[in-house]
């Protein structure tokens, strides 16, 4: 008796995925590569240790702020704010391009995301977790910073809704809390891979607990892509929502250079750029000692460049944008401004930014550079680099060089502000060696999903 | 309940055993896979999940409370502050905004968990650990009198193994 | 299935740590509440404001209704009758030895009742306004070792400041039997400002 | 060796009270710890004393002793500490109105560093001692040295009224000649002239009936003579608008008066004279201008201005060394213009002057104990081992005298000489009397109890040792001075008890005579070498010195350069160019005398071929030659913590030379060269320049009346005031600023407003804080600066020691130069004019205070996260200190950049950057929060005081009268520049002033509807001058 079953297409199941993974053959593959990666080296073990000890270092620096007085760092007044903040926006920004990668990527069915798109999820959830610490040790009174969360209390006092700094409290912690749970959402199956391989009990029992029991059935697997799709459909306004309100700190205030309706897309573009260089700066270290160049494909690479290159553009506008305004406002304040910018007391800054963000990223129109892992890791720190000081750019100067003159200042970070920024990558680096030794750099499942299954007859059927 | 599960190698006797499983009455099955596979759904033709209505349920709460704490709040103790309106909509829409991807994105993980029952304590029978890895597998639920025919049709479609489950 | 109700378990025990979270924002009372140390004088108040004696507050606290500070009685005061009241009870000869060494010391008395020292709280105004001392110090006059009655704690004051004084209450707190259980109509409550900067300097 | 301050006499019990619940409730109080010290004492009264209600200000009227002027003042005591110092209204000197310097002396009284107890040197290590061991020890001297006792000498800080008498008679009791009077801030050329000319030595100065008034080097705004009367008087006269009286200024450096005068005619030091002959018509302008460096064209225009304006006020400082010839030849002028009696009144003369020592006579002195036959000295007061030049070798002298007796209270250099040390009381602690005009008594009575006990009032202490002497004590048969002191005072009982209450009386008192004057030493100034001239000048802020070891006048920035904590040499920028000396470069200053060393600054207002510098600081000791570490509790020798080893002594430079006037000579040549140190300079001053923003307006006195003549385009100033609303003061007791919910017209009231609704029953939003500043009055003098910071417990910043702990530079100043300074009140000094740095004489100085504008919009406020600032119903812009989390967006936002945050534990006593050493933490004000590390804080308006006036008006149950109070610049301004008051109310003063046509707002662009209001300086330059000077 012939059945007549439909014929099932044997492509793999993301539809616009052309790009392929040549040098991979089988699931098993997969696994045992991928799973592979976890286990730990010597030279792993001593990255851990030098995060670690920077992280120390930051830490005892922040106590020693907290006891003695935020006066130990370099604030000069007027320049009120100055490297934590700073750094502060420039881990936010990091986050972002994992968040565009991994959930607007996904919306988009961008082949070459399913590689990466793990690391860059994890940098984001991390770099968001740094970003979110400045917040509190740049307050006078740090101890004091739940007053920010509006919580039912014996004051009969709430928040002020108004502040720009109560937007980033929820705009951060939505954001953390969105991404985190983006992460380990996508993180169930792999883990359940993990618990189903792992031979030792103890290290068993943790992914199973991890893994919530979850069994790949119909009805999960069901389930799951729906909710991945629509936690990926909320993570996408966040990558514009989150990096807008933090502009909005500067937007809203009435200082020259800050005052500007251009600033919500320009961070917005700014932070993607940086993350995407971040991205490059853990990714190519990864694909190279892991030996994954057969999964990050350069094709991948040279479509994260072109990303890295649009994003550079935009930022480029944005910064010429911001001067031709200035120029044509009539405003004295902002002329004098910006003119101060580029050829006052703070031009070696400005023009470190522009060179790091604006010319060097050109490069990327060569698609041979585009194909070089290693001009792509250099200039990703060179991207990094820029981008920490074009936050500078806008913090200090604009406050250095207000309305007043009597109170024009100067700035000039102490070791104190320099220990806390380490401390800072310390943390950072710290969670992520952790991560990538501990839990897969790259999708199981949707590394799968890009290979074509197992078929008995081209064509299906039975006999 | 006793049943039996088999599991396959390929996608495509996969899917053939389930519509011969479906098609010969036998309905309380479970099917495994490593990864989502369009294939294996349709044959299922399972209902669409309901996940989407509690990310529209929690969204609109979510939004509504955001705007609703900061109105409230700021009218509880009306300061004014820089000579603005005590409860001002606009910028009151971020937290609008912020607080429906928060309740909503979180009331889809909720339903993810509800309806697809984990966290759950305990491995379930008719589960093999090949099937987070390179294996299908379908879990027949059955009575002791089909079992044979049942594992005969999962054998007949290539099924790599057949284990009777208790 | 049985797997159900394994299921449960978990999101019902995060219900409950939900549940505990809200509960603990409301726990707002001041630590210093009910607080009673004990003084170097065991003075007792009843025998003085209470009872047949029944003298006024501002007897000896003289100073409450013309400045911030209540002030206390200077030594001189209680020796005004105890140099020949009680003279031979212990706690007399205490107050009488402050009193003999001429240079020496005053009465050390430990405080009790305390706002932060970046609340302004005039005494003044608010005895002139005719809230009674028991309102916020509570029953002092049946308390034979003080303590501290009320909370301090800032929406206990702006409670009062908002939603007003109501002098029946206030009068009760001294003592008075007020039968009546009708409320006191808002017009008669005495409301005070609640701006932040009327404390706060 | 120090004990805990206290010891009150027996009797009234006042300090243990306030020591445990005054310094708990004060000094410890911070924003941050709530109920920390929650178990503190309460210590009652053990007798309660007379006219003191716990928490409630007791005021005492008394005599200002910090310069020779003797002005009034009114001591606002809490629980028997003295917390403020103002002004005493009905005075006749200062009318209410007292100087930085002035405010200062509760620093002087309650410095950490002043004597606990007498001491005595026995082998160059000193030891505390018991007041009859110091007496007996004294009074054997006495006896030991009766051989020499005529050659005996007694140098005592010049003072009026009746204890110089009183010191005389009791030297010549003790066989002693009298004492010597010194004041090395006298200006002693002037004095002399003045007697000569006026017969008095300091005539009322009365600017406001002149038409002209010129000065010649005589700086009457800076310390000069009576110099807050001057300035009341000054400020008066230049605010009658197109009737105010031009001002030309001669000299070779722009003081603060010069800054404040229309015309700078500068010439070289010393040769004013050649200007002074040539208007008095002897020799021609030419010649006057080759002398002395001015140009003839600008010599002519004065004479003729001279010539017509009539009366005219000529005044002239004689510090040159031909002083006395100038200010006699400005004598004449005035009395050729018909000036005396006008301008010029002897009749009211100011009688603190009279009785001054020439230099002379302390030279002489000097020169009695260099010859060794002196065998005992006494110093009260001065400290001529620091003021004195340094070529008078005045310390070796003083080392041959056998036995030297330091009645001061602070280590000074002079003291740390001496052999024995009985600590006086200070001035607010003891009696005193002063005659301070014609008729007219001033009471010193002590304000509280000594802080001290181991202190002891010196008049006493010669009384004491006097009874030890049969022959002596006859002549004092009293108890103590004071009785001694009220059996002089005229009248009966009940005129004395009046007398007590306002601290003024009628009367005179009779004078001591002088003794003949000792022939002046021929000046013994070697031949003046060097290539640039030398200006010395006493400092404005710090005086000879006296001032130095007041934190407040350290962090006080001069009023001409904006330097703080430091020395500095002024040179002009061009003499810089040629020298390749930029700010900050180490420079050497060489004269015949001596070397110093100090940083350039460039200047301005002097000229190329002149560098100036500003004595009074530099105090040293040899023993401790480094910076107070904060920590060490010894006496602190160089004049204690906040002085020693702070900048240089310029003294060094001096000759030691008398001019004919028998004052010292501040003037020379020297040789300035480069050296490779390069330090930062100290200074509250960013850029000096308005960069064209408006912020401090002026309009020349030709546009009074006129409409302000339309500006377009780049013409436009920024801020230029509008006048078509009551500026700034549309009350913002709504949900915006402009007020329309507040308008009794508004709908939804006291709904959702409810305290900002004026109708509210309780009437929160009834009044609306304001403040008019007329920059018309103000020259810049900086006592508001200092009534602020004793008024609101602000700390200061700049001690060496006060910065972090680990990194930390230890560097006076170092704060400062982070820009950290807490001055809630800034006085801003803007230059117009001058662009190129290049010399002109026609730049233009406009000083403008700058405090939290109150904005009805204000951007601080929105910000916020906490609601830790917000807009108070009253129109004040509110900062609640134990709410501030210290976020910083507030200062960020503010354009006016008058937010202070606390960097450093500044309020927390048990911190080594803590600003109030004990006991200095006694004046702290019990109604203002000592704010805690990490808050914002900045100017209040002085809400407490608010606060305190509406809790009396309640106490006596009536509304707050017109003008009932106003704010601590307000009453403390010696120019009556400041006006404090309710804009929402026409009977208030300050309605005038808002509705003037010179009102405007700073960065009235920025919409911030701003509640302090400037009123547009008024300049009265010539054309020429005009067209040289930018708007």
């Amino acid at each position: 008796m012939a059945t007549a079953t439909p014929p099932v297409e044997m492509r793999p199941n993301i539809p616009s995925a052309t790009i392929r993974l040549p040098a991979v053959k089988d699931y098993e593959q997969v696994d045992r590569e991928i799973i592979g990666t976890l286990k730990p080296t010597l030279g792993w073990f001593a990255a851990l240790m030098t995060a670690i000890v920077c992280l120390l270092i930051g830490v005892s620096a922040w106590f020693y702020q907290v006891y003695a007085g935020l006066g130990v760092a370099g604030y000069h007044p007027p320049v009120m704010w100055g490297v934590y903040i700073i750094t502060f926006v420039f881990w936010v920004g990091i986050g972002h391009a994992g968040t565009l990668i991994s959930a607007i990527l996904y919306l988009f069915r961008a082949g070459f995301r399913t590689s990466i798109y793990r690391c860059a999820e994890a940098m984001t959830v991390f770099a968001v977790m740094t970003a979110g610490l400045f917040p509190i040790l740049h307050l006078g009174r740090p101890w004091k910073f739940f007053w920010l969360i509006p919580y039912p209390n014996w004051r009969l006092l709430w928040p002020q809704f108004k502040s720009p700094l109560v937007w980033d409290v929820f705009a951060i912690l939505t954001y953390l809390t969105v991404s985190s749970t983006f992460l380990y959402i996508g993180l169930i199956p792999d883990i359940a891979t993990l618990r189903d391989k792992e031979t030792n009990p103890v290290r068993k029992a943790i992914y199973g607990a991890m893994s919530l029991g979850w069994r790949n059935s119909d009805r999960e697997w069901r389930h799951f892509t729906r909710a991945y799709l629509f936690l990926a459909a909320f993570s996408t306004p966040l990558v514009l929502s989150v990096h807008s309100v933090v502009s909005f700190d500067f937007a809203m205030a009435l200082t020259p250079g800050w005052h500007a309706t251009i600033f919500p897309p320009y961070f917005v573009a700014g932070a993607i750029f940086s993350g995407i260089g971040m991205v490059f700066t853990i990714i190519i270290p990864i694909r190279k000692f892991f030996n994954l160049k057969h999964y990050v494909t350069l094709n991948d690479l040279d479509a994260a460049a072109k990303m890295c290159l649009f994003t550079s553009l935009v930022v480029g506008l944005a910064y010429l944008t911001e001067f031709q305004i200035a120029w044509m406002s009539g405003n004295q304040f902002e002329k004098d401004y910006f003119w101060n910018r580029l050829f006052g007391q703070w031009a070696w800054a400005a023009w470190i930014m522009l060179i790091c963000n604006m010319v060097l990223p050109l490069s990327l129109f060569s698609q041979k550079l585009r194909r070089n892992p290693t001009w792509l890791f250099i200039l990703s720190i060179f991207i990094n680099i820029g981008m920490w000081f074009e936050r500078f750019v806008i913090v200090v100067p604009s406050l250095s060089h207000e309305f007043e003159p009597w109170q024009w200042g100067s700035y000039a970070p102490t070791w104190v502000d320099y220990a806390i920024l380490l401390g800072s990558f310390g943390w950072f680096f710290m969670w992520f060696l952790l991560f990538i030794k501990q839990l897969p750099v790259m999708a199981i499942s949707e590394l799968k999903e890009v290979l074509p299954p197992r078929v008995k007859t081209a064509g299906g059927g039975g006999h | 309940m006793p049943g039996l599960v088999g599991a396959f190698h390929e996608l495509d006797s996969t899917v053939n055993a389930i519509g011969d499983l479906r098609r010969n009455k036998f309905n309380e099955f479970t099917v495994y896979s490593p990864l989502p596979r369009h294939e294996l759904e349709h044959a299922i033709e399972a209902p669409p999940s309901r996940v989407r209505i509690f990310t529209l349920v929690g969204g609109i709460c979510g939004a509504t409370f955001g705007y609703w704490i900061a109105i409230w709040a700021s009218r509880y103790w009306p300061l004014v502050v820089g000579g603005k309106a005590v409860a001002t909509w606009v910028p009151y829409t971020i937290f609008g905004f912020e607080v429906m991807v928060l309740v909503g994105s979180l009331s889809t993980v909720f339903a993810l968990f509800a309806l697809s029952r984990v966290p759950r304590l305990t491995m379930t029978v008719g589960y093999d650990e090949r099937f987070s890895q390179g294996h299908f597998g379908i879990f027949v639920e059955t009575a002791a009198e089909r079992a044979k025919e049942a594992a005969e049709l999962l054998k007949k479609h290539g099924a790599v193994e057949v284990r009777h489950e208790a | 299935m049985t797997q159900r109700r394994k299921w449960t378990a978990i999101p019902g025990l995060l219900l409950l740590a939900v549940g505990a979270v809200a509960l603990s924002a409301y726990s707002g009372a001041s630590s210093s509440q009910n607080n009673s140390p004990v003084q170097p004088i065991a003075f007792p108040h009843p025998l003085h404001a209470a009872g047949n004696l029944n003298m006024n507050c501002l007897y000896c606290h003289n100073t409450a209704n013309k400045s911030p500070d209540p002030g206390l009685p200077a030594v001189s005061t209680c020796m005004g009758c105890h140099l020949i009241v009680r003279a031979d009870k212990p706690e007399i000869q205490k107050l009488a030895k402050y009193y003999a060494m001429g240079a020496g010391t005053p009465v050390p008395w430990v405080r009790i009742h305390k706002v932060p020292d970046y609340v302004r709280f005039p005494h003044m105004r608010h005895v002139n306004a005719g809230v009674t001392c028991q309102s916020c110090h509570g029953p002092v006059q049946q308390m034979t070792q003080v303590y501290q009655y009320s909370s301090l704690n800032m929406g206990w004051c702006v409670n009062c400041h908002v939603n007003g004084y109501d002098p029946r209450e206030g009068l009760k707190a001294t003592g008075v039997v007020d039968t009546s259980t009708t409320v006191t109509p808002d017009a008669e409550r005495k409301r005070a400002r609640y701006d932040c900067a009327s404390c706060h300097y | 060796m120090i004990d805990s301050p206290e010891g009150a006499k027996p009797g009234v019990r006042r300090r243990e009270f306030l020591k445990v619940l005054g310094v708990g409730a004060a000094a410890s109080a911070s924003a941050c710890d709530a109920f920390q010290d929650n178990a503190g004492k309460l210590i009652p009264y053990l007798v309660s004393p007379d006219q003191t209600v716990p928490g409630v200000s007791t005021y005492f009227a008394s005599v200002c002793r910090e310069c020779s002027a003797a002005c009034g003042i009114i001591a606002e005591t809490r629980d028997g500490r003295v917390i403020k110092l103002e002004g005493n209204p009905e005075h006749p000197l200062n009318h209410g109105a007292l100087c930085a310097r002035g405010q200062s002396a509760v620093q002087g009284l309650y410095n950490p560093d002043r004597f606990r107890t007498p001491m005595i040197k026995t082998a160059g290590a000193w030891k505390a001692a018991t007041w009859d061991e110091a007496i007996a020890l004294l009074s054997a001297k006495i006896v030991e040295q009766k051989s020499k006792a005529g050659a005996a000498v007694f140098l005592n800080q010049h003072e009026g009224g009746s204890f110089p008498s009183f010191l005389d008679s009791w030297l010549s009791s003790m066989g002693m000649r009298p004492h010597v009077s010194v004041d090395f801030e006298a200006d002693h050329a002037a004095i002399e002239a003045n007697k000569r000319s006026y017969g008095v030595a300091w005539p009322e100065l009365a600017f406001g009936q002149a038409k002209l008034i010129v000065s010649f080097g005589a700086d009457f705004l800076d310390g000069w003579g009576s110099s807050v009367q001057h300035q009341l008087d000054f400020a008066d006269a230049r605010a009658k608008g197109a009737a105010a009286p031009r001002f030309v200024y001669i000299g070779a450096r722009r003081s603060l008066t010069g800054l404040n005068a229309d015309q700078w005619i500068s010439c070289t030091p010393g040769s004013e004279l050649a200007i002074v002959n040539f208007l008095q018509g002897r020799g021609t302008a030419q010649a006057a201008a080759t002398a002395s460096g001015a140009t003839a064209e600008s010599l002519t225009a004065l004479a003729r201005e001279i010539a017509t304006a009539k009366p005219s006020l000529l005044v002239a400082g004689g510090r040159g060394e031909n002083g006395l010839d100038v200010a006699l030849g400005v004598a004449a002028l005035n009395r050729s213009a018909g000036n005396v009696g006008v301008t010029i009144r002897s009749a009211d003369a100011v009688l603190g002057f009279e009785g001054i020592s020439k230099q002379g006579d302390l030279s002489a002195a000097v020169e009695r104990m260099r010859g060794g036959n002196v065998g005992i000295a006494f110093v009260r007061g001065p400290n001529p081992a620091y003021s004195m030049a340094s070529s008078a070798k005045f310390a070796e002298a003083f080392a041959k005298v056998a036995f030297k007796v330091s009645f001061s209270l602070y280590p000074d250099e002079t003291t740390e000489m001496c052999d024995l040390i009985l600590p006086d009381l200070h001035s607010l602690e003891q009696w005193g009397d002063s005659e301070p005009v014609k008729g007219t008594l001033g009471l010193q009575q002590p304000a509280m109890d000594p802080v001290y006990k181991g202190s002891r009032s010196a008049a006493d202490v010669l009384m004491a040792v006097a009874k030890k002497d049969a022959a002596a004590a006859s002549r004092f048969p009293q108890p103590d001075y004071r009785s001694w002191l009220i059996a002089r005072v005229p009248g009966n009982t009940a005129t004395r008890s009046t007398m007590f209450a306002k601290g003024l009386g009628s009367g005179n008192i009779t004078r001591r005579e002088m003794p003949a004057p000792s022939a002046t030493q021929s000046a013994t100034a070697a031949a003046a070498t060097g290539d640039y001239f030398l200006v010395t000048y006493p400092s404005p802020t710090l005086g000879d010195g006296r001032g130095a070891n007041k934190p407040w006048l350290q962090e006080l920035p001069d009023p001409v350069t904006k330097v703080l904590w430091s020395s500095w040499v002024e040179l002009h920028p061009e003499t810089a160019a040629k020298l390749h000396v930029e700010r900050g470069d180490v420079l050497e200053v060489t004269t015949s005398a001596g070397t110093v060393r100090a940083p350039a600054l460039p200047y301005l207002g002097i000229r190329p071929d002149t560098v100036a510098i500003a004595l009074g600081q530099g105090h040293s000791s040899p023993s401790q030659p480094t910076y107070h570490d904060g920590k060490d509790t010894s006496v602190q020798w160089g004049y204690g913590r906040y002085s020693r080893s702070v900048g240089i002594n310029a003294n060094a430079l001096l000759s030691g030379a008398t001019n004919s006037g028998g004052g010292s000579i501040a003037t020379g040549k020297c040789s300035v060269t480069k050296t490779a140190e390069k330090v930062q300079v100290p200074t509250t001053e960013g850029s000096a320049r308005q960069h064209g923003r408006g912020i401090a307006q002026a309009m020349h006195v030709s546009e009074i009346g006129r409409p302000p003549a339309e500006e377009v385009g780049h013409g436009k100033i920024p801020g230029a005031a509008s006048h078509e609303f009551l500026p700034g003061l549309r009350s913002p007791v709504a949900a915006d600023a402009q007020g329309e919910l507040g308008a009794p017209s508004a709908k939804n009231q006291g709904t959702q407003l409810g305290m900002y609704d004026p109708n509210h029953p309780l009437g929160m939003a009834k009044r609306r804080w304001a403040m008019t500043v007329d920059l018309a009055r103000c020259t810049g003098c900086s006592a508001c600066v200092t009534a602020c910071y004793a008024e609101n417990n602000i700390p200061t910043v700049g001690a060496p020691w006060q910065n972090g702990v680990v990194y930390a530079e230890k560097r006076p100043g170092f704060n400062i130069t982070r820009g950290r300074e807490m001055n809630w009140l800034r006085l801003e000094r803007y230059y117009e004019g001058a662009d190129d740095g290049a010399f002109t004489e026609n730049f233009e100085a406009r000083f403008i205070p700058m405090m939290c504008q109150h904005c009805g919009n204000a951007p601080c406020e929105p910000v916020c996260p906490v609601f830790a600032t917000y807009h108070a119903p009253d129109g004040l812009n509110v900062q609640v200190y134990n709410r501030c989390v210290g976020t910083r967006y507030c200062s960020n936002n503010c354009p006016y950049k008058v937010r202070y945050f606390n960097w450093f534990g500044y309020g927390e006593p048990d911190r080594i950057q803590y600003a109030f050493p004990e006991p200095l933490n006694w004046q702290l004000n019990p109604d203002v929060t000592v704010r805690g590390k990490g808050v914002m804080e900045k100017c209040t308006m002085c809400v407490q005081r608010i606060r305190e006036a509406e809790n009396r008006a309640a106490l006596e149950k009536r509304e707050v009268a017109a003008d009932e109070f106003t704010t601590a610049c307000a009453a403390a301004c010696p120019s009556r520049a400041i006006v404090f008051g309710d804009a929402a109310d026409e009977s208030w003063t300050i309605q005038a002033h808002i509705g003037s046509e010179r009102a405007y707002h700073v960065f009235e662009e920025l919409n911030t509807y701003t509640a302090v209001v400037y009123l547009k300086k008024i300049n009265h330059t010539t054309k020429a001058a005009a067209a040289g000077e930018a708007r």
